[in-house]
C-alpha cells in the first residue's frame, strides 16, 4: 500500500475556483502582483466569474488573501450584482406579470 | 401576487417564521428552490446518547414534516422549486424575484432572509474527481435521495458535519475506513491543523462518548493540554462508527482518473505540518470534505444591507437586531443567515422572527413586540444551551457582539414598512 | 528625491496603457491606483472594437489606429487580450433608422471605413440567430472585439516587466508642483516626479491642481448582463441603430428621448463563450449597484433583437461608470501652463478601443515635448480656450462638430 | 417493488424506515436509457444508476459529478431536454427526459446551432 512517488500531485496546480478551473499558482501569482481583496483577485484570474459565481470558492480566496495579509473584513467579501442564481433571460424580462414600475 | 411577508428558504427557521407570522393573521408565502419543503431538515439525522432515551434520535424530516403541516394548515402558501434571484425595493415594497414558471415577482410588505448557511470548501489536490462530494451532499444522497454515493468513503476535515456523516454513511451500508484532517496549507485553513481540531472535538464528545469523550474531554479543558495530547498522541487507533479518526494524518491528494480511486495519507505534525514519514494510498471511490458552515447572505447583500465581520458567527453577516431586523425597512433574517448553529436553535430564531414581524405588520409598537417575544427570546438562549450540536465555539459572543453592533449603529428605528 | 521620472494617476486600462508605453521608452514610471488594476470602468464594460458606430472625423481616426494596434498588439504583449476580428453588425428596426444608417454609411465609407448594408434575408445568412423581423443591418467586416479584463492585465503585466511599478490601495490626495518637481501625495506618503499623467477616469477632475482649468466630467452608468457560456453562437458584434441614431440626435440639439436609461442594445460572444447584452447610459448614478429597471430593459431589447437568448441563462449583471468631457471627446495631451502635468481620460464609452492608441500617444507627447497633429482635437487646451471665452476661433466651430460625432 | 439502479438505493433503513412508494419511469442519460423514481432529482436517479461523470470541465476537459447536491455549486449541470446548464441536483425527473452530459465548449470550435430558438 505505501509507494515512494505518492503526493506527486503538485499542490500549486490544485484547481480553486471549480467553474472557471483557475489554479492555487495563478491566484497566489495575482496575490504576489498586488490583488489585495477578492474582487481584485476575480478580476485579474477569472476566480469567481462562473456559474457559482464565486460561493464555493471565495472563502478559499479569502484564507489566501489573509496569509498574504490581508484581514477578511476588508477582503473578504465579494461584490454581488442579481441574479444571485443563473436565471433564464425571459425570466428577467419580467413576462405577463411585471408590476415592478 | 401580493404578500404580507414573503419567506425565502423553508428550512427550520423559514417554516417557523412562517408559521408564528401566520398566527398573527398575516398573508405569508414561502419560496425555496429545493423540491420539498424542510430545508435542510430533510438531510439530517442525529444520535445524541448523552440525551434521554426518548430524545435520542433526531430525524430532521419529521420535525420538517410537522412543520409543514402546521404551516398548510394555518394557511402559508409554500412554493417549492422556486429560486429567488433577486430582491428589489419597489416603492413601499420588496420585489421578491423568482425564476419560476409561475409568476415573476412577488411583491412583500416585509421579506425574511432566510437562506441557511453554505459548506466551504476544502481544496484538496484532486477535489474536483466525481466522486469527491461535500459532507452536506453525502448526507443528502443517503438520508434524502437514499442513494448511496458508493461503497468505501473516506472523510476529510474533524468537525460536526463530519462526525454526523460518518455516522449517516454508515447507517446507509457504506463503509467509513476513517476520517482524517485536510491537507496542512492556507487553503483549507486551520482544519488541517491537529492540535487545534483536538480542542474542537470537545464539543462532539457526547456523540461518541466511548472513545471521544476520552480524548477531547479532559483535553478540551485548556489549550495547552491539547497541545500537549497531542503531542503525546501517536497511534490512529480510535474509531467511530467504525471508521478510523487519524487525528495526525491528513489526506493529502485524491487520486483517480474519471473518478475518485485512492485518497493518500500522510503522518501529520501537531502544527500541522507534514511530518517525513510514510504515505499510504487508501482504494475508496467516495470522499467528503467537510469544510465547515458559512452564512449564505446573497440575498442580503444584493438587497442592500450593511453587512458585519463577526468570525465567531461565521464570517461577515448582515448586521441585525433582536427581531432579525436589519438595517433596511421591510428586510428581517433568522437562522445560519445570521451565524451557523444547530436545527433546533434556528427554528427558534424563525419563530421569534416570525412573530416579530407578525406583530410589526399589524401595527404593533416596537415595546409592544418585545415585551411579547420575551418568552421566544428565552426559548433561543434555552436550545442554544442544550444543542447536542455546536458548529461555532464562540456562537455565544457572536451574538453578544452583533447586539453591541447593532445598538451602536442607532438602528433601533428600523422595523418594517 | 525623485520617486520616479513619472507618476501615472490611475491603473485603469488608460494607466496601464499610459505605464506601458512610457516604460517602453525606458521612463520609469510609478503608478498608483486607489484600488486594483482595472478595478473601476475598465472591468465594467463591454469589449467592441467597432468604428461604424462614431462619425467620420478626427475621433474615428483615433478609433480606428487603435483598432490597428489592437490587431497585433497580443504579439508584443505576448498574451491573448481576446481580440477577435468578427465585424459589427447595426441592425435596424425601422425605415427611419435604415434612412439614417444609409446616410451614415455613406460617410463612413469615406473616411475608408467599409460599412454595407444588407437586406433582411442577408442578416439572416450573416447572424441566423437575429429576429426576423429586423429590417436590415450594416455589416462593417473590419470591426471586432477585445477582452477588457485581459487587455487591461496585458498591459499591466508588460509595464511591470518593463520595470513600471504599481502601488495599488493607495489614494492620491493631491497633486502639485513645487520648484518643477511634481509631488503626489497620497495615503501611502507623497512621491515626486518631472511628470505626473492623470488617469483617473471620472475621479480625474478633483485632482487637478492649482488654478488650472476646471473639467468636469459627467459620468454615465452603464449596465451589462452576462449569460452562461455557449457555444459559439454569434459571429458579430451586433448593435442596435436605433440608439445609433438617438445619440447622434441628442448631440446634433434633438429632442432627448423618453428613456431616461438610453438603453442600447449591444451583443458580443466573449473568448470564453459568455455573451455580454448592453447597455444602458444613465445619467446622475452614484454607485454601481445595478437596477431591476435597467436589467430588464436590457433584457427586453436582448428578446426582440436574439430571440434566442430567451432560453439562455444570465449568470451576472454588472455596470461601470463611464467617464464623458463636457464636448464628447477625451482628454490626451499635455495642461497647458502646469508644466509637466498631463491628462489621459475621459474616453466615455470607448476607454478599451481607445487605449493602445491614447497611451501611445501621450507616451509621445511627454517625451518629446511635441503634440503630434493627431493629437490637436483631444487637447485639454480646448477646455481653457473655452474659459476664455474665444467664440470666433473657427476650429472651435469645427472641434464642436468633431464633439458630436464624438459622442458615437 | 424493484428499485430502478445499480444497487446503490437504501431501501431501507434502521433509522428513517422503508422507501416510500414511487412510480418508476424510464429517462435517457447521453443517449443510453436508464430508469428512476418519478420526482427524485436528476442527479439521484443518475447516482442511484452508478453515474457519476456527469459532465467535463470548460479549461481543462476534466469529469466532474456532483459535488454540493443542494444547488449552490453547480457541478451538476446537464442539458435537460435542451436546456443547458440545469443542475440535475434540483430538477425533478419525468418520463421520458432526455438528459445530456455538457462538454467543453468554446467559441473557437465550430458555428454551433443555437441552444433554443425562442
Amino acid at each position: 500500500m505505501d509507494s515512494p512517488d505518492l503526493g506527486k500531485g503538485r499542490p500549486d496546480s490544485t484547481v480553486i475556483c471549480r467553474c472557471e478551473e483557475i489554479t492555487l499558482a495563478e491566484i497566489m501569482e495575482a496575490i504576489s502582483r498586488g490583488a489585495r481583496t477578492l474582487d481584485a483577485v476575480k478580476r485579474q484570474t477569472r476566480a469567481g466569474m462562473g456559474m457559482c459565481q464565486g460561493r464555493t470558492c471565495h472563502q478559499a480566496i479569502v484564507r489566501l488573501l489573509a496569509a498574504a495579509g490581508r484581514g477578511p473584513e476588508q477582503a473578504g467579501r465579494p461584490s454581488i450584482r442579481p441574479p444571485v442564481r443563473p436565471v433564464l433571460l425571459e425570466a428577467l424580462d419580467g413576462g405577463e406579470g411585471a408590476s415592478t414600475e | 401576487m401580493r404578500v404580507d411577508l414573503a419567506v425565502v428558504g423553508a428550512g427550520p427557521a423559514g417554516l417557523s417564521a412562517a408559521v408564528a407570522a401566520r398566527e398573527k393573521g398575516i398573508n405569508v408565502i414561502v419560496i425555496d428552490e429545493g423540491l420539498e419543503p424542510g430545508g435542510r431538515l430533510l438531510s439530517q439525522v442525529h444520535v445524541d446518547p448523552s440525551k434521554p432515551v426518548t430524545e435520542r434520535i433526531w430525524i430532521g424530516r419529521t420535525v420538517a414534516s410537522s412543520l409543514v403541516r402546521r404551516a398548510e394548515k394555518l394557511g402559508v402558501r409554500l412554493m417549492m422549486a422556486t429560486t429567488v434571484w433577486g430582491l428589489f425595493r419597489s416603492g413601499e415594497l420588496w420585489s421578491v424575484m423568482l425564476n419560476s414558471g409561475g409568476p415573476s415577482e412577488v411583491l412583500a410588505r416585509a421579506v425574511l432572509i432566510a437562506t441557511g448557511s453554505a459548506e466551504q470548501p476544502l481544496p484538496v489536490p484532486g477535489w474536483t474527481l466525481p466522486g469527491v462530494i461535500t459532507a452536506g451532499a453525502a448526507q443528502v444522497m443517503v438520508n434524502q435521495w437514499r442513494v448511496r454515493p458508493g461503497h468505501r468513503a473516506f472523510i476529510v476535515g474533524m468537525d460536526p458535519l463530519a462526525f454526523a456523516t460518518v455516522h449517516g454513511l454508515t447507517m446507509a451500508g457504506v463503509r467509513v475506513l476513517g476520517i482524517a484532517n485536510p491537507p496542512p496549507g492556507v487553503p483549507a485553513g486551520d482544519q488541517g491543523v491537529p492540535r487545534e481540531v483536538l480542542g474542537r472535538l470537545a464539543d462532539l464528545s457526547h456523540l461518541a462518548p466511548s472513545v471521544l469523550m476520552r480524548l477531547g474531554g479532559p483535553v478540551s479543558r485548556s489549550r495547552a493540554v491539547a497541545r500537549l495530547a497531542c503531542a503525546l498522541y501517536v497511534r490512529p487507533v480510535l474509531r467511530v462508527w467504525g471508521a478510523a479518526v487519524m487525528l495526525r494524518h491528513a489526506v493529502v491528494e485524491v487520486e483517480g482518473d474519471a473518478e475518485v480511486s485512492h485518497v493518500v495519507l500522510s503522518p501529520q505534525r501537531p502544527d500541522g505540518t507534514v511530518a517525513g514519514g510514510i504515505r499510504q494510498r487508501v482504494p475508496v471511490d467516495t470522499v467528503c470534505l467537510a469544510g465547515g458552515l458559512a452564512p449564505l447572505t446573497e440575498l442580503a447583500a444584493v438587497a442592500g444591507c450593511k453587512f458585519t465581520y463577526l468570525p465567531e458567527l461565521g464570517g461577515h453577516v448582515p448586521l441585525h437586531g433582536p427581531f432579525g431586523q436589519t438595517t433596511l425597512p421591510g428586510i428581517f433574517v433568522a437562522g445560519n443567515v445570521t451565524g451557523v448553529e444547530s436545527a433546533p436553535v434556528v427554528a427558534e430564531q424563525g419563530g421569534l422572527a416570525g412573530q416579530a414581524i407578525g406583530l410589526l405588520l399589524n401595527g404593533e409598537s416596537r415595546d409592544t413586540v418585545e415585551a411579547a417575544t420575551a418568552a421566544a427570546g428565552v426559548r433561543v438562549c434555552r436550545a442554544r444551551d442544550q444543542a447536542s450540536l455546536r458548529f461555532l465555539p464562540g456562537v455565544v459572543e457572536g451574538r453578544r457582539a452583533m447586539e453591541h453592533a447593532w445598538k451602536r449603529g442607532h438602528w433601533d428605528g428600523v422595523t418594517a414598512p | 528625491m525623485a520617486s520616479a521620472d513619472v507618476i501615472v494617476v490611475g491603473a485603469g486600462v488608460m494607466g496601464c496603457s499610459v505605464a506601458y508605453y512610457l516604460a517602453r521608452r525606458s521612463i520609469r514610471v510609478l503608478a498608483i491606483d486607489r484600488g486594483s488594476i482595472g478595478g473601476e470602468a475598465s472591468s465594467a464594460c463591454d469589449g467592441y472594437v467597432v468604428s461604424q458606430t462614431k462619425s467620420p472625423g478626427a475621433y474615428l481616426a483615433l478609433a480606428l489606429q487603435s483598432a490597428d494596434m489592437l490587431r497585433s498588439l497580443h504579439v508584443e504583449l505576448d498574451a491573448d487580450v481576446g481580440y477577435r476580428q468578427t465585424g459589427s453588425l447595426i441592425v435596424m428596426r425601422t425605415e427611419s433608422e435604415c434612412d439614417f444608417m444609409e446616410a451614415h454609411t455613406k460617410a463612413l465609407r469615406l473616411q475608408g471605413v467599409s460599412a454595407a448594408l444588407l437586406s433582411r434575408d442577408e442578416v439572416r445568412e450573416e447572424e441566423p440567430v437575429l429576429s426576423g423581423r429586423l429590417l436590415g443591418a450594416s455589416l462593417c467586416p473590419d470591426d471586432g472585439t477585445v477582452d477588457p479584463l485581459a487587455l487591461t492585465r496585458a498591459l499591466y503585466v508588460n509595464a511591470t516587466r518593463l520595470g513600471a511599478r504599481f502601488l495599488q490601495g493607495t489614494s492620491v490626495t493631491r497633486v502639485t508642483a513645487r520648484h518643477g518637481v511634481w509631488a503626489v501625495e497620497t495615503s501611502g506618503g507623497t512621491y515626486e516626479a518631472a511628470a505626473v499623467v492623470l488617469a483617473a477616469g471620472i475621479g480625474l477632475p478633483a485632482l487637478m491642481p492649482g488654478e488650472g482649468p476646471r473639467l468636469s466630467m459627467n459620468p454615465l452608468f452603464g449596465q451589462l448582463l452576462v449569460t452562461e457560456r455557449l457555444p459559439k453562437v454569434l459571429r458579430h458584434c451586433i448593435l442596435d441603430a436605433r440608439y445609433i441614431a438617438l445619440k447622434h440626435r441628442r448631440a446634433g440639439g434633438g429632442e432627448d428621448h423618453d428613456d431616461p436609461l438610453g438603453a442600447g442594445f449591444g451583443l458580443e460572444q466573449t473568448m470564453h463563450g459568455n455573451v455580454l447584452i448592453g447597455n444602458t447610459r444613465e445619467a446622475g448614478k452614484g454607485d454601481r449597484t445595478t437596477s431591476i429597471r435597467g436589467v430588464r430593459a436590457i433584457a427586453r431589447q436582448a428578446a426582440e433583437i436574439a430571440p434566442f437568448l430567451r432560453a439562455v441563462h444570465i449568470i451576472r449583471s454588472f455596470g461601470g461608470l463611464r467617464p464623458y468631457t463636457a464636448d464628447g471627446m477625451p482628454l490626451v495631451g499635455p495642461v497647458e501652463g502646469q508644466p509637466g502635468l498631463f491628462l489621459c481620460g475621459g474616453h466615455g464609452s470607448d476607454g478599451i478601443t481607445l487605449s493602445p492608441m491614447s497611451g501611445k500617444l501621450l507616451a509621445e507627447m511627454l517625451v518629446s515635448g511635441e503634440t503630434p497633429a493627431a493629437c490637436s482635437w483631444f487637447l485639454p487646451s480646448r477646455l481653457s480656450a473655452d474659459a476664455r471665452g474665444s467664440d470666433g476661433d473657427p476650429l472651435r466651430q469645427g472641434r464642436k462638430d468633431e464633439a458630436i460625432n464624438g459622442l458615437a | 417493488m424493484t428499485l430502478p439502479g445499480a444497487g446503490l438505493r437504501v431501501a431501507v433503513h434502521s433509522l428513517l424506515g422503508p422507501l416510500g412508494e414511487a412510480r418508476v419511469v424510464r429517462f435517457t442519460f447521453d443517449g443510453l436509457e436508464y430508469q428512476g423514481l418519478e420526482g427524485e432529482p436528476i442527479a439521484a436517479a443518475l447516482a442511484a444508476a452508478g453515474i457519476r461523470v456527469i459532465r467535463h470541465s470548460e479549461r481543462f476537459g476534466r469529469p466532474r459529478g456532483v459535488f454540493c447536491a443542494i444547488g449552490h455549486c453547480y457541478e451538476c449541470r446537464v442539458t435537460v431536454n435542451g436546456e443547458r446548464n440545469v443542475r440535475s441536483c434540483l430538477t425533478p425527473l419525468r418520463e421520458g427526459m432526455v438528459v445530456q452530459s455538457q462538454e467543453p465548449i468554446g467559441p473557437g470550435g465550430p458555428l454551433e446551432e443555437p441552444p433554443h430558438e425562442g
